[in-house]
């Protein structure tokens, strides 16, 4: 039985070779679509890269908001699941996520959310094989600090750069 | 067997000395960090360097020692001591550029990373715990293994700018 | 006397006032009764001061400064150093165990621990090697912080140890220190190492302050002790480490991120000294901590993978440089939530700081807090201050936490602690200040709250009736289970974050020692009869404190009042259960329903010695 | 449409403010499939035998930014920027790593032909199916990083307000240039990413002339379809298998290589390449690594080889200098070069030319050049308004902003080594030979920090000497046969040849058979589309001008410079072999078919469906 899992990610350790989209969107799209991708890797200055994508926030604000009852969590996984036919994309999930996570497919202009590939999510394959490790499964019950990794990429990339640029890093994003 | 070589990572060093623990168990029976091959240096806490024989190309040491009680092994390149032959002169930790090289607490006679005849023990723990801060590579002799082979205070002050930036000119 | 497995089999005794030193050693029925650390010092310190004990000034030269290792030190996962002594915060004695690469230093020297006494004539410190102990001058380290203290230690020492005999290099030595605060007697100063650990509780720095002993420091070479079943440790060794690095939540969070979820989620976090225990402080949360500052995110002490630790570096800003751990959640808490500050970098700057200072970032933090409460109530005002001392103000805490360790003005009242500085405002001030300690038996509490009762650690009682008062890291639960943990681990002397099955420990323990141990007889003899000892000191207490049965073994009045916020508002600690449980407490301890030990329990644990003593008290 | 193209591409007249949409059979696509063979064809479609007359700074000289049925498909993102270039005045495909390649795909373009000039500074948008000039002015003399952090903000927010119900926008791709490019610096580079530069052949100063700032792309849509997917997909797995089993390239990037050039290979340039020998070992890899690397597997699109680490300075004057690693030519160029064995220095100074939008190999070549000079007593101290030395960090961050902003005798420096020595000679009164021999470039191109005169280096005799992309040392000549699927094939397919070394050859062909469906082979590469590409642009290479016409053999050669013996180091007394240059440059001419003196026969044309050529070949023979 597939247990909740969360994907931890460690932002210092990824390269920004954006595998992770790619193995995604061949799972999801079967075939490359960055823009199609649930992980996207935000890289607002080269050296900060941040790969973006849903955190399972325990109270699930996305699917409180869809009036539409598209959005759902999978009882094995604990990922969102968009029912894409119920999904009016009219962006409230969007909208409610505390980091902007959800995006509208760039095909079918549905709500796009990570679904943990079922279980083995593909992107943290291709990065844990790459030998990164920013994206790691991690086997344990929901907890409070997820939310706090839906933020605004650009905000983390602000804090990231400050770490490794030292001063510089206030300067890099505008 | 290849040529081997234990490369190291040195902000992926925890601290924790597990590689010495290891290094001493399989080469004497018990947990003794200062007989370990590899010990690391910790002049300012965080900043950690596992110091480690770097195998130079041109092993100054061996070339050192009057009484020929160095040798390369044939297999994995790492710097035997001949115990037997070693007379605790101390010209190999003299010669060599990181000073790697000590003479052991029990007998006194040179001691220096055996590469545990090509299945390093450090290696496997320190891999086993996650860090990779030490990594074997099966590779050819490279120049650049002797700019390993450095005095672990200095190495330590350049990892502390790297990790506190102006900070870290001070901290050593 | 045959040396016992797993200890270095000698112990250094060295009186400063006449600059005596010699090698000591204990009976082996003392090793196996009391073990090492907190059990083994307790026993040492009946044995010197014994029933004199109410009269001694624990700053005075007759109280005796003790660090221990124990018989687990260096060997299992997690080397720490047992700090001991008459506490001058309890005024009877506590286990205060900080990771420091000392500790198996010690060992490899061939030392299981220093028993220091009298009182130098001017600023020391001790250096151990495998020669023994030598006195040195410390008059240049006098005054510096912590961080400038390593420095030029590991530099001086290092390059005496290379004159003496010269090795290839020589790896640097493993260290304790006190900063200013110790220095200057504050008297809930911790004992430093490695510029971020400390041994809080008790007030051990002050202790060695009194003793102007600015340092210890040791460097052996030698293997660690030998054990009684080698292949089983070294089995048990790799076992251990498996749980150790499969704890994965440690090792990628630390206890960093308790800040924000355990204030959200338990509503147990001290929050403005203690008037709040919840907030939901999005910019506090451990990812905020992790993406600007953790420089490293895996850093771990002698011996261990658990890496709970994570180097943090504040790198811009009006607090660039500050370096500490994590901050982890005691410090998160004391040194942030509890000052109103919810700032990442503030936080790590005060931590730092403080940490620097050698202050008790729980105990020096709460008694901080403590002040800018009375700041608020107006009972200390900007006159006494200099300043003023809002929530939430970083540079305010920095100004106070320098006064302190300092103590300069109204500093010097607070460096008593805030027991202590609560007796005296009140005085001072004519208004009753105790309702805003927050304190058990003169230790101030660990940041962990009774009130929702939700917290992971700390219950009714877990303070109440503690040996060692608000230490969170002896937190009571019945009397029967904890004797097997904290008291256990405190005197093996190991990190209890090297957490692996009990069953694996105490195997582990049997494999070094080759004593028929159990969990069951630690629970039933050994654990008892430390606390019990502990008890007895705590009781006869003094000079100038002594504890009232009962009335002391309870809760500050503060964790009686409801919770004013959160999802646990309106909830407060039961008192009757506070009540009952203690009752039950002594009973299973064998004391008597004030809580004193009976003398069939005395005679029971081999404790005979502490009778004439309680006799006194019942 | 075969598969791998997105199936169209941009024109743009900047002049008529005209952006158009065209597309190309697949007979030329089959022909010359992308990037470097692509843009040749279509400069010469756009120019053709006026080729001669053209200045490649004039509107009418085009530029292309083209990606190629790989990019972005096959592992290491790239972009290949091409024209007629202002240093040798033939083409150059010149590539560099950046997002734009991949954007520009997804938003469903292939390339993008500048004609004309703007008439004030502009840069490109591109967006799904769409592209737009946009006003630049706000963005002209600034330098690369203030370029690219405000670009990427603006556009960003941009594309936000157009769409803004679509969830965040992630950041574009994008070229640009800095002040080099923007005055005219010949030799300037088309930079990306802060620290990555399409340098060799100039085209910053060729953007710069078209008043065009950069070119952003932000595409929503998949990369193209390909031929045969499934197969594609399994190549690409394999592909990174073999990218990530390459550790010491992860391990080290060519940061490592400062040291172990100079010291193992001796092919290093030192002092404008009086030497070629050191063993500084302040200057190795490790030095680099613990004190300055932040992140040591940094990679660009579709990349697992992690050859880049990036590095920043702490501390001191040059705090907040960030670039990567330096890679080893800029370790090279803008270290040793200069005679500076500091690693911090040479971070700066790396920095620096990025941040300037230099080319960090050729302007450094030209600023080694004019030092050299100063150190021969042809320039004084009062032409640099200071006195120049070696090892001195100041006088290259001097002399590197004087090119760029083209002061005092930057002024003159800023046209390129080559063309430098000219008007040096020129102003001192000497005849070119006696500054030409320490001008150490091929055909106008700045030679890269790889010798020949040790032999022991990849580089060897007619590497440059025969190469039409003349000192590109991404790009050098072996024997007109093996070296035709090299850097002739990925400059055309368009990805990093970083990802092709490592990688068995026969796998890269499949997957590009199983991209575009070409019935492509190895060996076909070799003999007719390799040689289709390099002897188009060797045409234009000879055609040349104006003002510059190369001579042919005598210009097929090396600098002077590499047949001085080594003054140092292991390989002391060793140069190059000019005997066997000159008998290896014949059977090379033979080989691609062309006659003694290099010039394409009419057969040969033929051959390679080249015969548009002919009347112009026929006027050089």
């Amino acid at each position: 039985m597939v247990k909740p899992i969360w994907i931890s990610r460690d932002y210092d350790a990824c390269s920004g070779c954006r595998r992770c989209e790619l193995a995604c969107s061949i799972h999801h799209e079967g075939w490359m679509w960055p823009e199609a991708s649930r992980v996207r890797v935000f890289m607002p200055f080269p050296g900060l890269e941040v790969p973006h994508l849903c955190s399972q926030c325990q109270d699930y604000p996305c699917i409180e908001s869809c009036k539409f009852d598209a959005l759902s969590i999978d009882p094995d996984t604990d990922a969102v699941i968009v029912d894409r036919e119920a999904c009016t994309s009219c962006g409230l999930c969007i909208t409610a996520c505390p980091g902007t996570v959800p995006t509208l497919h760039p095909g079918d202009n549905k709500a796009n959310i990570c679904d943990l590939c079922g279980g083995e999510p593909k992107c943290v394959e291709v990065c844990v094989e790459a030998g990164y490790n920013a994206l790691t499964i991690v086997h344990e019950e929901p907890n409070i600090h997820r939310k706090l990794y839906s933020r605004n990429p650009v905000d983390t990339a602000r804090d990231l750069a400050v770490k490794m640029f030292g001063e510089k890093g206030l300067e890099v994003i505008e | 067997m290849t040529s081997i070589w234990i490369v190291r990572d040195y902000e992926n060093c925890s601290g924790c000395r597990r590689c010495e623990l290891a290094c001493s168990f399989h080469h004497e029976g018990w947990m003794w960090p200062e007989a370990s091959r590899v010990r690391v240096f910790m002049p300012f806490p965080g900043v950690e360097v596992p110091h480690l024989c770097a195998q130079c190309d041109d092993y100054p040491c061996v070339e050192s020692c009057p009484v020929d009680a160095l040798s390369v092994d044939a297999d994995t390149t790492a710097v035997i001591v001949d115990r037997d032959a070693c007379t605790s002169c101390g010209a190999c930790y003299r010669a060599c550029p990181g000073t790697v090289p000590f003479l052991h607490p029990a007998d006194n006679k040179a001691t220096i990373c055996d590469l545990c005849g090509g299945d390093p023990e450090c290696v496997k723990v320190c891999k086993e715990a996650g860090y990779n801060c030490l990594r074997l590579v099966h590779e050819g002799m490279s120049p650049n293994r002797k700019l390993f082979s450095r005095n672990p205070i200095e190495v330590a002050k350049d990892l502390a700018v790297k990790m506190f930036g102006e900070k870290g000119e001070e901290v050593i | 006397m045959m040396t016992p497995r797993g200890y270095a089999g000698k112990f250094l005794d060295i009186d400063l006032t006449n600059e005596k030193i010699t090698n000591t050693t204990f009976p082996e029925k003392d090793l196996e009764q009391y073990f090492g650390g907190r059990g083994l010092a307790a026993k040492i310190l009946w044995d010197r001061i014994g029933e004199k004990w109410r009269e001694v000034d624990p700053l005075g030269p007759d109280n005796l400064f003790i660090a221990l290792g124990g018989p687990m030190t260096g060997i299992y996962p997690g080397g720490r150093i047992c700090i001991s002594g008459k506490s001058p915060v309890s005024n009877g004695t506590v286990g205060s165990t900080a990771s420091t690469e000392f500790a198996h230093e010690l060992r490899t020297a061939g030392y299981d621990g220093v028993i220091v006494s009298g009182r130098a004539e001017k600023p020391v410190y001790i250096m151990v090697t495998e020669e023994g102990g030598e006195i040195k001058d410390a008059s240049h380290l006098w005054g510096t912080m912590g961080e400038e203290t390593i420095k030029l230690l590991n530099k001086e020492v290092t390059r005496v140890l290379d004159s003496k005999k010269e090795i290839g290099l020589w790896k640097e030595p493993g260290m304790i220190y006190v900063g200013p605060a110790g220095e200057n007697m504050v008297r809930n100063a911790c004992v430093m190492t490695k510029l971020c650990h400390a041994a809080g509780y008790g007030g051990y720095g002050s202790l060695m302050g009194s003793k102007n002993l600015k340092a210890i420091v040791a460097k052996g070479r030698g293997a660690l002790p030998e054990v009684y079943a080698p292949e089983a440790v070294k089995l048990l060794w790799k076992r251990a480490h498996e749980h150790l690095i499969a704890n994965d939540s440690f090792r990628r969070q630390g206890t960093g991120y308790g800040g924000w979820s355990t204030a959200t989620s338990y509503s147990s976090e001290p929050v403005r000294n203690w008037q709040d225990e919840w907030h939901d402080e999005r910019s506090f949360g451990g990812p905020m901590f992790e993406t600007r500052f953790w420089v490293k995110k895996k850093w771990s002490d002698f011996n261990c993978t658990t890496n709970c630790m994570k180097v943090a570096c504040v790198k811009s800003g009006k607090w660039k440089g500050a370096i500490t751990d994590n901050p982890d959640y005691e410090l998160q808490a004391y040194c942030g939530a509890n000052f109103g500050v919810f700032d990442p970098a503030e936080n790590i700057h005060l931590s730092a700081l403080i940490d620097n200072l050698g202050h008790s970032g729980i105990g020096g933090a709460n008694t901080m807090g403590f002040a800018a409460e009375l700041y608020q109530r107006g009972i200390l005002t900007e006159e006494d201050l200099g300043f003023k001392l809002e929530w939430g103000d970083a540079e305010a805490f920095d100004k106070i936490a320098r006064l302190i360790a300092y103590r300069e003005g109204i500093g010097d009242v607070l460096a008593e602690g805030t027991y202590r500085a609560a007796l005296k405002l009140t005085e001072m001030k004519g208004v009753d200040c105790m309702p805003y300690a927050i304190h058990v038996k003169g230790i101030e509490i660990g940041a962990h709250g009774t009130r929702s009762d939700a917290d992971f650690l700390a219950h009714d009682i877990g303070y109440a009736v503690n040996v060692q008062g608000g230490d969170h890291t002896s937190i009571v639960r019945d009397g029967y289970h904890e004797l097997s943990g904290a008291v256990f681990a405190d005197s093996a002397v190991y990190c209890s974050f090297a957490r692996t099955p009990q069953e694996l420990i105490f195997d582990y323990a049997k494999a070094i020692t080759g004593y028929p141990l159990t969990i069951e007889s630690w629970r039933r003899e050994n654990g008892p009869r430390i606390v019990t000892l502990q008890k007895a000191f705590l009781l006869l207490g003094g000079p100038d404190v002594i504890w009232e049965p009962i009335k002391d073994d309870d809760n500050p009045e503060r964790f009686y009042a409801p919770l004013p916020t959160g999802p646990f508002k309106g909830r407060t600690t039961d008192r009757k259960l506070v009540e009952r449980r203690r009752l039950a407490y002594f009973e299973t301890l064998g004391w008597d329903d004030r809580g004193i030990p009976t003398k069939e329990t005395l005679n029971r644990l081999d404790l005979g010695y502490l009778e004439k003593s309680m006799t006194g008290l019942r | 449409m075969p598969g791998g193209y997105a199936g169209k591409w941009l024109e743009v007249d900047l002049s008529k403010d005209k952006i158009e949409e065209v597309t190309y059979s697949d007979k030329i696509l089959e022909q010359y499939f992308g990037g470097r063979g692509l843009a040749a064809k279509i400069a010469w479609d756009k120019v053709g035998d006026k080729w001669s007359e053209m200045d490649p700074l004039a509107p009418e000289s085009p530029l292309m930014v083209y990606t190629g049925p790989m990019t972005a498909i096959y592992p290491g993102t790239r972009i290949c920027v091409s024209g007629k270039s202002p240093v040798s005045m033939g083409t150059v495909g010149s590539t560099a790593a950046t997002e734009l390649a991949n954007e520009m795909k997804s938003a469903g373009y292939d390339g993008v032909t500048f004609m004309g000039k703007a008439d004030k500074p502009v840069y490109l948008l591109i967006t799904d199916n769409s592209a737009e000039l946009v006003d630049a002015s706000h963005l002209w003399g600034l330098d690369g990083e203030k370029t690219l952090i405000k670009l990427n903000k603006e556009v960003t927010d941009e594309l936000t307000k157009r769409k803004p119900n679509v969830g965040l926008w992630k950041d574009p791709g994008m070229i640009y240039i800095g002040p080099a490019g923007e005055n005219l610096i010949r030799n300037a580079a088309v930079l990306a990413k802060i620290c990555h530069a399409a340098g060799y052949g100039g085209y910053g100063s060729l953007m710069g002339s078209k008043n065009l700032k950069a070119v952003v792309a932000k595409g929503r849509g998949t990369l193209p379809v390909v031929d045969a997917p499934e197969a594609t997909i399994l190549l690409w797995k394999k592909t990174h298998e073999h990218l990530m089993a390459r550790s010491a390239m992860r391990r080290q990037g060519t940061g490592y290589a400062g040291y172990a050039v100079g010291a193992d290979t001796s092919s290093e340039p030192i002092r404008n390449w009086q030497e070629e020998w050191h063993d500084e070992k302040s200057f190795g890899g490790p030095m680099f690594e613990t004190r300055f690397w932040v992140k040591k597997k940094w990679a660009d699109f579709n990349c697992t080889t992690n050859c880049m680490k990036v590095s920043c300075i702490k501390t001191g004057p040059w705090k907040g200098d960030i670039t990567d690693m330096p890679d080893y030519e800029l370790q090279a160029y803008c270290g040793t070069n200069f005679g500076i064995f500091d690693p911090e220095a040479n971070i700066h100074l790396s920095a620096l030319a990025d941040q300037l939008g230099h080319s960090g190999i050729n302007g450094p070549n030209t600023a080694g050049f004019a030092v050299e000079l100063h150190q021969r007593g042809i320039l004084s101290d009062e032409d640099f308004g200071f006195k120049p030395k070696w090892g001195d960090v100041e006088t290259f961050d001097k002399i590197l902003r004087m090119m760029a902003y083209r002061e005092g005798i930057g002024d003159v420096l800023a046209e390129g080594t080559y063309k430098a020595a000219f008007l040096i000679a020129k102003m001192k009164g000497k005849k070119p030979e006696e500054l030409l021999k320490y001008a150490v470039h091929v055909k106008g191109i700045e030679v890269g920090a790889h010798g020949t005169r040790s032999d022991a280096d990849y580089t060897h005799d007619i590497s440059y000497a025969a190469s039409v992309q003349g000192g590109d040392h991404t790009s050098v000549a072996s024997d007109g046969y093996n070296d035709m699927s090299g850097a002739v094939f990925t400059d055309s397919a368009v990805f990093c040849n970083f990802t092709y070394y490592g990688v068995p050859q026969s796998l890269v062909f499949d997957f590009a058979k199983a991209i575009t469906g070409f019935p492509m082979t190895l060996h076909g590469w070799r003999s007719v589309t390799g040689p289709r590409i390099v002897t188009l642009q060797k045409a234009l290479l000879m055609m040349g001008g104006p003002g510059l016409k190369w001579e042919p053999i005598k210009d097929d050669d090396n600098p002077p410079r590499f047949y001085e013996p080594l003054p140092s180091g292991p390989y002391k007394g060793k140069t190059t072999d000019k005997a066997v240059v000159d008998q290896k440059l014949q059977a090379y001419f033979d080989t691609l078919g062309w006659d003694n003196r290099g010039i394409p026969t009419k057969e040969t044309l033929k051959k390679l469906d080249l015969a548009f050529l002919e009347k112009s070949m026929a006027k050089l023979r």
